[in-house]
């Protein structure tokens, strides 16, 4: 037996399998695509959606809005205060014409408005970036109550519900990404093993055949598994290539339309690392697949 | 080279092999006939362990095939060639991808396979159809294309079931020729058959079953038809 | 009944039928035969318009088939029974399914397909094996099957291609005699063999192709073997 | 011909079809659930990520924190400038009673606390509640502007770049979900399709013989069309079943969490409405399937 040439005659039978059965194979490469797919879709919204858990964590924040008597000594004192509490990430301190400022920013059309308008009506503030835990943790009313208290403080901002809402939005939201992305990949796995079961059920005949004229088991099922393997990868870039066309679609979509209030996302597409896991994901499912539909009790029909 | 000792064959409670026994030596040919559902398929089933017998030993080159582990049976039957009594040809391949499908994967480079194939289809003039697939075949066709199979590896033993229900006279009388020449050159023949003229007309060992049972171990050529037709198939 | 007029028929660019013309009157009882090869499935399959003649006219029962709307197909078919060559028995689905299957979806109640299944397999003695599929059954028992699904439905033609290949001569015989009742009952029988023999003993009119060709029309019975022998048969 | 035996006979036969094939039903049924399901958890999350969505609208508020000097003619008159604009919806007086109990309620623990505070650092304030459209509106601008210009005003607020990231977020994720729920419902009925094509071609051979022996078309395709109708209806009643589940699941788990930000949201399952909607689209899918799958030129094989 000379085993370099069984080898490629393995491959490129299997090559043939799936070329000879041209309508089965890009059948079953779809139906690959779109369980690949829509684990790949899982990945895009969380991808892009992550600037908004992200904006989420930003907000929280205290801002103290100061009373105009406030003196430096009493930012500094909040400041102290706030730096001797775990709570706190940064300090920034805002002064009257920089809340202005931003608001300019914020308004365009607005700004020069906003800078001759007779006095700033806008008062001085801190913000208080917390950290991440701080939300949560036990210190934090205490805290608040103490920055509350303070002489300087005009009023204390910190919109809890709001958070608590938020907060509870992004956590459910992981948690059914994390049971979606569990069944998606459990859903794609079952499809490509059941597609490659289904393309052997097609081929029991010839199975049986080349079984009764001494074909070696290996050859047997190693078109089947090779195909398997093939099918995955092709469904897998297939996949990424639909992905890859939304995203585009998106993009030209938020581009194309007037509503600003969409122009602060920049829509991205799946990091190299995920189309790589995805793609790795196509071949082990698609392997998977074929060992097991090629287990002999299947084979058998 | 085959050894039945006292085989029986059982399916949900029917028996349709009982106490089987029977030699062929090696290089034999030997006839295998009687009435339809004797049981003639299934004994050959027996020796390329396409069934496992429910009683008693089959011994086939040496090898104890009702104990033989699924491992090795694909050995076991490449070294065979069998004709199918329904031929079992690849729907989807060709005459020649047919003929030569197992080669291809024990590395057999293609222009030899098709220098063989060719050589062997010539033997059931089937050579011009190289290409074809089976069914764009007659049945005649199809028969020949099973028996070139067969017989494309210089199998040491051939199993032919009915080789030659489907063909003329002429046809069939040239293919047990082409069987009688390979059995000549050392391979062991076992054909089965109804066809009691080609059982004449090769004059050669026959095992008659009937319902399971061998009822003729040895039944010599160009005996009178009667001592065979015991069923009494009219004569011409 | 059947009429074929100058027809041919041509699989990418082989011309495996060429310029057949015959006739079969109603309640005929007509032989097909001819070397592995000539044509003879081929001219059953365009019968029952399984294919379409490159050229000529075929009627049967007063309807041109070559030019047959598809929807009329079906109907054509069950106003016949057919034997295949491959027997073409629903792989999974018994012999009592099989043989009845058609008339299920007719509204046929299931104790008079039963009774009807029963009374035709007893025919080609196999009505103890209703409840069997096809593949727990011998070549020569699912011909019989075949047999008895293309008579169950008393049709106005029988076509039957090989009908007698996996029986032993005592079956075959039975067989040809059930045929023959069944011609005398008015149905026109058309049987495609190459099994000389039979022919023959039947003593009916043999159409005999070769190559494509219809080399002679009428063949009576009881003629010396020689007057069909033209490829030269071994006589045995 | 007997019709009513007749039609009975496809019936019985498309049943005993898929139960003599249970394997490949249950694997088809599983696969259109597979879709389906998708679909239904796409709804399953959106219905329970509305609550967030309806949030964020509430949250288009202008709050106009007032001066401690304030009077009551200030504030009748912020609220005539407020209904004189179209933007506000609703209006609201906040006293800084009102403001420490909301506070309490916000931080329990901290309840008593606030109120034993010695004075009332919360002011009072005017909570104008946006109608959805004011805010892209570009009469909001100037509106704000006179608010914050008004002698009694101490603070605006109305954080607007929070605002606009929000309802970006939910616009791009309504599109995606939009996006995705048609990529699912194509790639639900391109399943049923071909799951109801391969069984037809893993039944190629039963059907030439069937036309051979002349069975009339509509026994020949009627199986298959009833067998995908009733494949599609199975697979949306376990698609509904997983869902079910796994919302029962989450709810578990969302009771058993201590993660006290999680309470807020209410599980909710799919609306009687949907489920209907859903269970219809895997009827439709089903004959769809069917009817795709034994068009002439397929059974033709
Ligand atoms: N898988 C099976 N299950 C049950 N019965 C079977 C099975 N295979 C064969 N049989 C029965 O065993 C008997 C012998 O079958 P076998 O195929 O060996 O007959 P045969 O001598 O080859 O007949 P033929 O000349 O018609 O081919 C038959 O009656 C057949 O119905
Ligand atoms: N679909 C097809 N495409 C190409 N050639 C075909 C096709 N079907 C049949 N043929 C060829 O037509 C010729 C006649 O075939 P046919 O089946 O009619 O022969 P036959 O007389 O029935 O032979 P046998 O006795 O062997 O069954 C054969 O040479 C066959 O190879
Ligand atoms: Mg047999
Ligand atoms: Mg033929």
């Amino acid at each position: 037996m000379n085993r370099p040439a069984a080898l490629a005659a393995l491959v490129s039978e299997a090559f043939e399998g799936l070329v000879r059965a041209r309508r089965m194979t890009s059948l079953s490469v779809v139906l690959i695509a779109i369980s690949i797919g829509l684990v790949g879709a899982f990945f895009l919204v969380a991808e892009n959606l992550r600037s908004v858990v992200e904006t989420v964590r930003d907000e929280s924040t205290v801002t103290v809005f100061l009373k105009s008597s406030a003196t430096e000594a009493d930012r500094a004192d909040l400041e102290r205060l706030a730096q001797a509490t775990r709570l706190v990430m940064k300090l920034r301190r805002v002064s009257p014409d920089e809340a202005r400022a931003r608001f300019s920013t914020w308004w365009k059309s607005l700004g020069p408005a906003a800078r001759s308008l007779p006095g700033n009506p806008f008062p001085a503030s801190i913000e208080m970036e917390l950290e991440p835990a701080a939300v949560s943790s036990e210190a934090l009313p205490p805290f608040l109550k103490l920055l509350a208290a303070h002489r300087a403080a005009e009023e204390v901002q910190f919109d809890v519900e709001w958070i608590r809402r938020l907060r509870g939005a992004v956590a459910l939201a992981r948690l059914t990404g994390l049971v979606l992305a569990a069944l998606l990949t459990l859903g794609a796995a079952f499809t490509i093993a059941n597609v490659v079961r289904l393309t052997i059920l097609l081929h029991r005949d010839e199975i049986e055949i080349l079984r009764l004229v001494g074909a070696p088991e290996l050859l047997i099922r190693g078109p089947f598994l090779l195909g398997g393997l093939v099918q995955g990868f092709l469904g897998a870039l297939l996949a990424l290539a639909l992905l890859w066309i939304v995203t585009r679609a998106v993009l030209a979509w938020v581009a194309a339309t007037k509503n600003a209030l969409l122009g602060v996302f920049a829509v991205r597409f799946l990091p190299g690392s995920t189309c790589l896991m995805l793609i790795a994901f196509g071949l082990v499912a698609g392997l998977l697949g074929g060992i097991l539909a090629v287990r002999r009790r299947n084979l058998a029909g | 080279m085959i050894e039945f000792y006292r085989v029986a064959k059982e399916y949900q409670g029917r028996r349709v092999l009982k106490d089987v026994t029977f030699k062929a030596k090696k290089g034999e040919f030997l006839f295998l006939t009687g009435p339809s559902g004797a049981g003639k398929s299934t004994l050959l089933r027996l020796i390329f362990h396409a069934e496992k017998p429910s009683e008693g030993q089959i011994i086939v080159n040496g090898m104890n095939v009702s104990g033989m582990p699924a491992s090795r049976v694909p050995a076991l039957r490449r070294s065979m060639g069998i004709v199918f009594q329904d031929y079992k040809l690849l729907p989807r391949r060709t005459v020649l991808e047919n003929v030569t499908y197992v080669q291809k994967f024990l590395g057999v480079p293609a222009a030899e396979r098709r220098r063989k194939a060719y050589q062997t289809l010539r033997l059931v003039e089937l050579h011009h159809r190289m290409a074809a697939l089976p069914e764009e075949l007659s049945g005649g066709e199809q028969q020949r294309v099973a028996l070139a199979r067969a017989l494309v590896n210089d199998p040491v033993l051939l199993i032919a079931d009915e080789p030659t229900g489907n063909l003329d006279h002429r046809l069939a009388s040239e293919v047990m020729k082409l069987l009688q020449d390979v059995s000549v050159r050392g391979t062991t023949v076992l054909v089965a058959t109804h066809d009691m003229d080609l059982i004449r007309a090769a004059g050669r060992r026959c095992v008659t079953l009937d319902r399971g049972r061998v009822v003729e171990g040895l039944v010599e050529a160009a005996l009178p038809p009667q001592a065979q037709g015991k069923r009494g198939e009219p004569e011409p």
